[in-house]
């Protein structure tokens, strides 16, 4: 009965934990009540996991109403490996807050925190479990909204005009999909994404149809801030708490890649939208953009935090690129790329948590000689930085590699080159970071500064410890998202 | 194969040359006169064949191999490196006296090589030692001549290696034996061995380097690396006719260059190349007769030339003075100097009663032998031209001439010595030629002393030495140089050499400072737009990014609509 | 023409979605934004409830006589919708009273101009 | 031990060390121990593998595989193990000179320097055991980053500008070109594998061979072919042990090594024959040991002409493995080895030197080698040994590569290797002659006063090995020489 | 200071005469021996004197005439 509900329980337990939070008082209490939900999301999203793995796509119809009229949860490969990801983030970060966010929010809000923390958990994981796509926009918003509150809580005031250019970029983005979700409806009569998908053929060629294509497009683009609609996330990324900036990185704007990958191939299908829209060649470029230009502004900020902020910009233009080649080979890829770059981002962002609770700035000039006072956070830094780069033996590089590949066997070597290059920028402005670090002479304030605790590094070396077993042994994930982008890509061709 | 005669017996000399250094005075002097005695009996008791075999890389090396020809050759190298040894005992740098063994040992390790590898690696080390030798005068000339030697002959060795190794890749046999000019290889071998033995057009090595060595050095010098040259030559490639005007070609250059020459070790230079010409000519010709000669040749030569040197280190070490212009009536105060120097000089323009008669006539009669009117008429006229250059210039213009109001006495004992002694051969070999016929490569029964053929030599060489004091007035020394083909790497190579990486480095600066301030360039727009405060890292406002929103949704609208 | 104007209530819902981003785009005040965003979102909402209508249909409810009735689920849908706006107000108005507590000022580009400082 | 078990240690062992360096860092006498213990430690363990390697086993393991196909494993093969035990022995000796040089020249933190230079040496057994492309790709990026720190443990800007310059140079040609050529390779044969006779025949077209080959030359930036040199002369501001063991052996070996693994193992001599590129390539490495040599000719600072010598000697191997046949292999193959020790003691002296006197420049060292007989006596065999003259190792494999060239019909690469003979007699005989024949009183005349002596005995004990082994090697060098030639019968 | 016997004009003359005589003597003694030339120009009368003569007045000319051409101050390589 449990096992059969899993889906559900997968949105449920933190919808529901949610409000309780609200009522405890104790920050400590909220932290572990909070802390316990999460355990049990992350618990559910491996028992899931792995039922898919053995068993396949996963459907469940919430209050057995039956599908198309009621609303379905669909979990495919694609969406196990989603969950996984963000339930494990989730899980892993919250030992790490304790802490951190003892140190950056007033008391007072601490509660408040907890409470949104497991609203957006519970927005990402409907984004991903659910089959309907009126209920996505539900799912979107709620997570978004809940991030809103996230980001504001950071702890100067410029978190709070972030938070505010994210809500209104947000918005729009969110009724953009809304507005796609509309039209289709009208063009269909469904609102189940399979049944969406079967009816669609038939009417690709209105114009009703492209329209809502183009607004989904966009939508999705300002959720997964992909070039020229990035512009919100490096001050929310830069401003917001630390581990909210690692749970966002990780996890925000995966779902929106999922989200994208979910409309373009399961609803709308490869052909439509690749062969008949030629989305693949604008992203492509887009992505291209992304990559080059967020890199270099990466390589002159001085502020690591919002380095790593642009950085993200940068990776998630890579893992566009990866999808909008459209075969098999690119989207997995894509995929690879998405949960490796999930684990390496979130292992820097909480690397840099360390950082700032310690030192109170991420600002270069200020890590100077940081390494000898920090060891285990800056070396987590540099495992994490050498994977973003790509070096062998990490995640990142198992990532490059396949995304490589990828774009050699399409025959696009010019897009080689510039991924290597841009690995060369990520290289640069890593090792900005290790320069300060290691090889320049501490100021006078840095001897009061000692080790973080071992509760925050805990998380960050389990991240970099997963970063490197990937990196040794990518078969599983790499199974896992081949079967993903086989389902995604079968089903276009049904 | 076993026991000394597998002694390689080059090797001692090498080795107690190194040793020498860490010697009291004594004991190096019993060394430097010890030595040679031991090689040459060593020398004498190597059987014919190989008496040696290893295996190196993956050949079979025979670094001993004797016959007539080595032990003729071994011979002489040993007497000179004891008649040097003498000549420059407790006068010359320990330095000096080590590279001279070693190059002595190297002569004689060519000599008994009897396979290419053993022989490229003993003519490198000769070529080192030499420049050491060259460099032990300590002189700023002396190093950059020293200089210009190796580099010369280090081209002549690798050329020499690419040779013997296209041989190797050709035959897959490394014994050194005689060769036809019938592959790139061997035609390469050919001209690192002629490079050894100042062949043109590599022939200024020879005056440019050897006059700068010390006083007793050039006497070392004059005799190892051209005959090594000739041995190697008269071995691998008799009756190559290239070779007689190659010969040629080299007894012309000799004489003329020495006319012109002002400074006496100089002239003395170029009359080696001169003989060696003689030599190489009779290799050419090839009959055994001819190749008799050149060997007999090789052998006297290194005698008498040793000698001339000696008397010229004499006046070099007495008064420190070389140039003709400088020099003059040497002969009252150093009588022994004086008639040494003649003794050479007669000997090296082959008066009768002297070792050249007996030896350079029979590469005459071995061209007119086989009919060769072009070579034989030049051989002559050559022989009637070196009297003029070395037999009466170099003793007029040092010890006669004019009074330079100079008054040195002879040289130290042991120079002087050293001197008697090779004056005492040259003359011993002219009257008494059979013990050198004995070990001559081939059987001899040429007989130098006929009437006629005594005559025919006064005349000649009387009568050029006529035509010397009629033109006397045309040769007035001047302080002059004469161009050669060292021109093209001591004047045109430096400055090529210094032009281009001068080029080279002005471009690379210049490439260098062009990159760098497109790179600042590069670096300043990508900061203008990337920078912290750049368009496209800085925060936008909110409208702006909305403007995006719009713009970009147009885009689309606009492509999927229509 | 009839078709430009057949389609009258898309134009309503095009010059409400323009009018709430030109605010959005245009204003600086914080609050105004909010407002336009709004207004672009009941945009959709029209939008929606707009094309749920089918002529001579009535309210879904069953009734005799009738049996043409507007598709009910955009209503639905838009009821969450708008809960989903107002959500998104609310916070939005919240967030500018923090910030002007933090700023002193609504006017996005004071505030930048403050940023800028720091 | 199992030859695989030996294998794994031989890498194990260095990578390992530095725990215990660092542990040791406030006792310098056990921690030089360790270091020295190591790497005699190491080379013995190589040493115990070359007999199988001879006898034609391979011992190989695979210890992970992160992409299907794509392994890390190791095999040994004859050229890996010559340089394997080429590195080893060399660590040996340089670490009893590091000994003395860090210490008479009473260096700044030590430990990392041991620590370093040990995780670099682990990088190279890496490389040289790596039984494919990728597991080499690991390694070679290894060594760049251990790396780092030793050539910028002088600190300061200049130090730290020639890093940047070192890491810039080195990770950007291997990131960007290697790493292309690496991923494109798999893309097109789906292994990476080392195979005698090549992976690439019969999978690419000449023109994609072409641009791979070049991709590689290039990609592999230790191998220092114009014009992606640079990094070299900048690394010289390392401390010498730095220089001698890794821009004369370790580094700059490793990437000829590559280029040598590349050209055997994934083109293959006979397809490499195919390649249109190849030729063009030979003029670039021509070109790299001219210009090199001739940038040599105006060095004045005496690590700087031996970077530059270096640049000039590495092409010699790129043009080695670029004449596409089997003797081109062995006189390749034989330079690593023959190179590596004259270079090494040439930096050693140019250490000893510093250490002793505080001189970089030539145009001071006036009759060094009068106070310093040994060690300017070590430097001429080694500046010998470049020229290739005998009885020095070089001689041995100038021989080869001037047999390989022959055989190769390729007379142009026999006359460019005439004239770099001749244009390195003429940069370093120039300062054995200064050393040795030049008056010291011009030093006095700068205001210089030599009151030195020779070197300390630990320098000199390192020295005189790598000297006396530039010697040994010409008379047996059977070791180096039956390596390659079995490498040379395998690539036919 | 006196002069040495051997530079006094008076010897010198004699020695002229005497190194005259010897050359007559030798271009005498050539016609007791029987010429045999190989190449029939050698086989003519007092060949060797005369050719002796000749060539090294041509050879000195040769050189005098190639000096002008290539002769140089001392100092022309060690110049700059």
């Amino acid at each position: 009965m449990l096992l059969a509900n899993l889906p559900a329980l997968q949105v449920v337990i933190p919808l529901v934990s949610a409000p309780l939070c609200l009522l405890l008082r104790n920050p400590r209490h909220a932290w572990a009540w909070a802390t316990l939900v999460s355990t049990m999301v992350l618990a559910v999203a491996v028992m899931l996991a792995q039922r898919v793995y053995a068993e396949g796509t996963i459907s469940y119809a919430i209050g057995a109403w039956a599908t198309p009229w009621g609303i379905e949860y669909r979990i495919d490969m694609a969406g196990a490996l989603m969950i996984l990801l963000i339930a494990a983030i989730g899980a892993v970060i919250m030992p790490y807050a304790r802490r951190s966010i003892r140190h950056e929010i007033a008391r007072k809000h601490i509660t408040l925190f907890y409470t949104s923390y497991l609203l957006c958990l519970t927005g990402l994981l409907g984004i991903v479990v659910t089959g309907d796509a009126f209920n996505l926009f539900v799912f979107l918003e709620i997570s978004s909204l809940s991030s809103y509150v996230l980001i504001s809580l950071g702890s100067t005031r410029r978190a709070l005009t972030a938070a505010f250019q994210y809500l209104v970029m947000g918005t729009i983005g969110a009724t953009f999909i809304l507005i796609g979700v509309g039209l289709l409806y009208m063009m269909t009569g469904t609102l189940n994404m399979t049944d969406l998908a079967q009816r669609l053929p038939e009417v690709t060629d209105t114009r009703t149809i492209r329209v809502a294509f183009a607004f989904v497009t966009v939508g999705v683009s300002i959720k997964l801030a992909l070039f020229p609609l990035h512009i919100w996330l490096p001050n929310a990324y830069t401003f917001a708490p630390s581990v909210v900036s690692a749970f966002m990185a990780a996890t925000a704007t995966k779902a929106g890649v999922y989200v994208l990958l979910r409309l373009f191939f399961t609803v709308f299908g490869s052909e439509f939208s690749f062969t008949a829209m030629h989305v693949g060649e604008i992203l492509m470029l887009l992505a291209f953009a992304a990559i080059l230009v967020a890199s270099l502004v990466a390589v002159f900020e001085n502020n690591v935090k919002r380095m790593l902020a642009y950085s993200s910009v940068a990776q998630i233009g890579y893992t566009i690129l990866g999808i909008s080649l459209a075969s098999t080979a690119g989207v997995t890829a894509g995929i690879i790329y998405l949960v490796n770059h999930a684990l390496i981002k979130g292992a820097l962002f909480l690397a840099l948590g360390c950082v700032f609770l310690r030192l109170g700035s991420v600002t270069l000039k200020d890590m100077h000689g940081l390494a000898r006072h920090m060891p285990w956070t800056m070396a987590a830094f540099v495992a994490g930085g050498l994977s973003l780069i790509g070096m062998p033996l990490t995640a990142g590089f198992i990532s490059k590699w396949y995304l490589v590949s990828a774009v050699l066997a399409a025959g696009y070597w010019p897009l080689a080159v510039l991924v290597l290059v841009s690995s060369l920028l990520a290289l640069i402005y890593i090792w900005r970071v290790v320069e300060a670090a290691y090889f320049n002479v501490p100021g006078a304030a840095m001897h009061k500064v000692k080790e973080a605790p071992a509760s925050m590094l805990i998380p960050v070396w389990l991240l970099i410890g997963v970063n490197l077993y990937v990196g040794i042994d990518a078969s599983l994930i790499f199974s896992m998202a081949q079967q993903a982008a086989d389902t995604l890509i079968g089903q276009a061709l049904q | 194969m076993t026991g000394i005669s597998a002694i390689p017996p080059g090797l001692p000399l090498i080795l107690g040359a190194l040793l020498l250094p860490l010697l009291g005075l004594r004991i190096r002097a019993a060394l430097v006169l010890g030595l040679p005695l031991l090689t040459l009996a060593l020398i004498w008791q190597i059987p014919d064949g190989v008496s040696l075999r290893f295996t190196f890389l993956e050949y079979q090396l025979e670094p001993v191999s004797g016959d007539r020809l080595s032990r003729l050759f071994g011979t002489v190298f040993a007497i000179m490196a004891f008649a040097g040894g003498l000549f420059a005992l407790n006068r010359a740098r320990t330095l000096e006296l080590v590279a001279a063994l070693v190059s002595a040992g190297s002569a004689v390790g060519v000599t008994f090589a009897g396979d290419l590898i053993t022989l490229v690696a003993f003519w490198e080390l000769l070529a080192l030692s030499s420049a050491l030798l060259l460099w032990s005068a300590m002189t700023d000339q002396s190093y950059h001549a020293g200089m210009r030697y190796l580099v010369i002959h280090l081209l002549g060795g690798v050329i020499l290696m690419v040779g013997v190794i296209g041989h190797i890749a050709d035959t897959g046999s490394v014994t050194f034996t005689s060769m036809a000019l019938d592959s790139p290889s061997h035609w390469l071998m050919l001209a690192g061995f002629l490079l050894n033995a100042g062949a043109p057009p590599l022939s200024a090595w020879l005056p440019d380097a050897y006059p700068e060595a010390s006083p007793t050095g050039m006497v070392f010098l004059s005799a190892f690396t051209t005959k090594t040259a000739v041995y190697v030559l008269l071995r691998g490639f008799p009756g190559a006719d290239i070779l007689i005007f190659v010969g040629l070609y080299m007894i012309f250059y000799g004489i003329v260059y020495a006319l012109l020459e002002n400074d006496m070790r100089r002239i003395l230079a170029y009359s080696i190349v001169n003989q060696v010409g003689f030599m190489i000519c009779g290799i050419g010709i090839g009959t055994e007769l001819s190749m008799n000669g050149a060997a007999a040749h090789a052998f006297a030569h290194i005698i008498y030339k040793a000698l001339l040197l000696m008397s010229a280190g004499s006046v070099l070490y007495m008064t420190g003075k070389r140039k003709c212009t400088e020099l003059g009536g040497l002969f009252r105060s150093m009588p022994l100097t004086t008639a040494c120097g003649i003794i050479g000089a007669l000997s090296i323009s082959a008066f009768p009663l002297t070792s050249g008669f007996i030896s350079k006539s029979m590469i005459s009669q071995a061209a007119a032998d086989e009919t060769m009117a072009m070579a034989w008429f030049l051989l002559t006229a050559g022989s009637a031209g070196v009297f003029l250059h070395a037999g009466i210039k170099f003793p007029w213009f040092i010890f006669f001439q004019k009074d330079s109001g100079l008054r040195p006495p002879d040289p130290p004992l042991n120079m002087r010595l050293a001197m008697i002694l090779c004056a005492f051969i040259c003359i011993a070999i002219g009257i008494w030629p059979a013990p050198l016929y004995a070990i001559l490569p081939f059987p001899v029964d040429y007989v130098p002393y006929t009437r006629a053929h005594v005559i025919e030599i006064l005349q000649l060489l009387l009568f050029s030495g006529l035509a010397f004091f009629i033109m006397l007035p045309y040769m007035k020394r001047t302080l002059t140089i004469t161009l050669d083909w060292d021109w093209f790497y001591r004047w045109l190579g430096p400055r090529a050499i210094n032009g281009l990486t001068q080029v080279l480095s002005r471009w690379h600066t210049h490439r260098r400072t062009d990159f760098l301030r497109h790179l600042g360039h590069l670096f300043g727009t990508l900061f203008l737009y990337h920078g912290p405060r750049g368009i496209l890292a800085r925060t936008w406002a909110t409208g702006s990014m909305v403007l995006w929103v719009v713009i970009l949704l147009g885009v689309y609208l606009v492509a999927y609509y229509f | 023409m009839s078709n430009l104007l057949g389609h009258y209530n898309y134009w309503i819902v095009i010059v409400l979605m323009m009018t709430g981003f030109y605010i959005v785009i245009a204003r600086p005040n914080l609050i105004k934004k909010v407002i336009g965003l709004f207004i672009f979102q009941t945009s959709v909402f029209i939008l929606f409830i707009s094309m749920a209508k089918i002529e001579g249909g009535t309210a879904p409810i069953i009734a005799e006589g009738i049996s043409v009735y507007s598709n009910p689920l955009p209503h639905v849908l838009i009821l969450t919708a708008i809960v989903v706006s107002l959500a998104t107000t609310a916070l939005g108005l919240a967030l500018i009273v923090r910030i002007m507590e933090a700023y002193g000022t609504t006017n996005e580009d004071e505030i930048h101009v403050q940023d800028e400082q720091d | 031990m199992s030859p695989e078990i030996t294998l794994l240690a031989c890498i194990a062992l260095p990578l390992l060390a530095p725990a215990l360096i660092t542990a040791l860092h406030r006792w310098p006498n056990p921690r030089e121990a360790v270091t020295l213990l190591t790497s005699g430690g190491l080379f013995l363990l190589v040493l115990s593998l070359h007999h199988l390697v001879l006898q034609g086993t391979r011992p190989a393991i695979n210890i992970a595989e992160p992409i299907p196909g794509l392994k890390i494993g190791f095999e040994i093969e004859p050229l890996g193990m010559l340089f394997a035990l080429l590195a080893s022995f060399l660590w040996l000796v340089t670490s009893v000179y590091s000994i003395g040089y860090m210490r008479s020249h009473h260096e700044s933190r030590q430990t990392s320097f041991y620590s370093y230079f040990a995780v670099a040496l682990g990088s190279v057994m890496g490389i040289a055991f790596a039984g494919n492309l990728f597991t080499l790709f690991i390694f070679y990026e290894l060594l760049t980053l251990s790396t780092y720190p030793l050539v910028t443990h002088a600190g300061g800007d200049n130090a730290r500008e020639g890093g940047r310059m070192y890491l810039g140079y080195l990770l950007g040609s291997s990131i960007i070109l290697l790493l292309l050529a690496i991923v494109w390779t798999w893309s097109l044969t789906g292994t990476l594998d080392f195979r005698a006779g090549g992976i690439l025949e019969g999978t690419v077209t000449p023109g994609v061979a072409s641009l791979l080959l070049v991709l590689f030359i290039f990609g592999i930036g230790k191998a220092a072919v114009i014009p992606f040199h640079l990094w070299l002369p900048a690394a010289m501001v390392a401390p010498t042990p730095v220089s001698a063991l890794l821009h004369a052996v370790a580094v700059v070996k490793a990437g000829v090594f590559t280029v040598l693994k590349v050209a055997i193992y994934i083109f293959g001599i006979d397809f490499l024959a195919q390649v249109p590129a190849t030729q063009w390539l030979t003029y670039v490495a021509v070109a790299t040991i001219l210009l090199a040599s001739l940038v040599a000719l105006r060095q004045d600072n005496l690590k700087l002409l031996l970077a530059w010598s270096t640049i000039s000697q590495l092409s010699y191997i790129v043009l080695c493995a670029l004449l596409i046949t089997p003797l081109g292999i062995v006189g390749g193959g034989l330079h690593i080895v023959m190179h590596a020790f004259a270079k090494i003691t040439l930096f050693f002296c140019a250490g000893a030197i510093i250490v002793t006197t505080h001189k970089t420049r030539i145009s001071e060292m006036n009759g060094i080698g009068r106070r310093m007989p040994w060690t300017m006596a070590a430097f001429t065999i080694g500046a010998l040994s470049m020229i290739g003259l005998p009885p020095t190792a070089g001689f041995i494999s100038k021989w080869y590569i001037l047999l390989g060239a022959i055989d190769a019909q390729q007379m142009f690469a026999v006359g460019v290797i005439i004239i770099s003979t001749l244009l390195n007699a003429a940069y370093f005989l120039p300062i054995v002659y200064t050393a040795f024949f030049r008056s010291p009183k011009g030093n006095m005349e700068h205001g210089l006063k030599d009151t030195h002596g020779e070197a300390p005995v630990a320098i000199l004990l390192a020295i005189t090995v790598t000297a006396l082994g530039t010697i040994v090697l010409f008379f047996f060098p059977d070791l180096p020489l039956d390596l390659v030639l079995q490498l040379a019968g395998e690539s036919k | 200071m006196k002069q040495h016997w051997l530079v006094r004009p008076g010897t010198i003359r004699l020695l002229w005469v005497i190194f005259l005589f010897v050359l007559a003597l030798t271009i005498l003694a050539s016609l007791t021996t029987e010429v045999h030339g190989w190449f029939r120009i050698d086989g003519s009368f007092a060949f060797y004197a005369w050719y002796g003569f000749l060539t090294c007045i041509c050879m000195v000319i040769v050189a005098k005439l190639l000096g002008r051409l290539l002769q140089r101050k001392e100092n022309y390589y060690d110049r700059d």
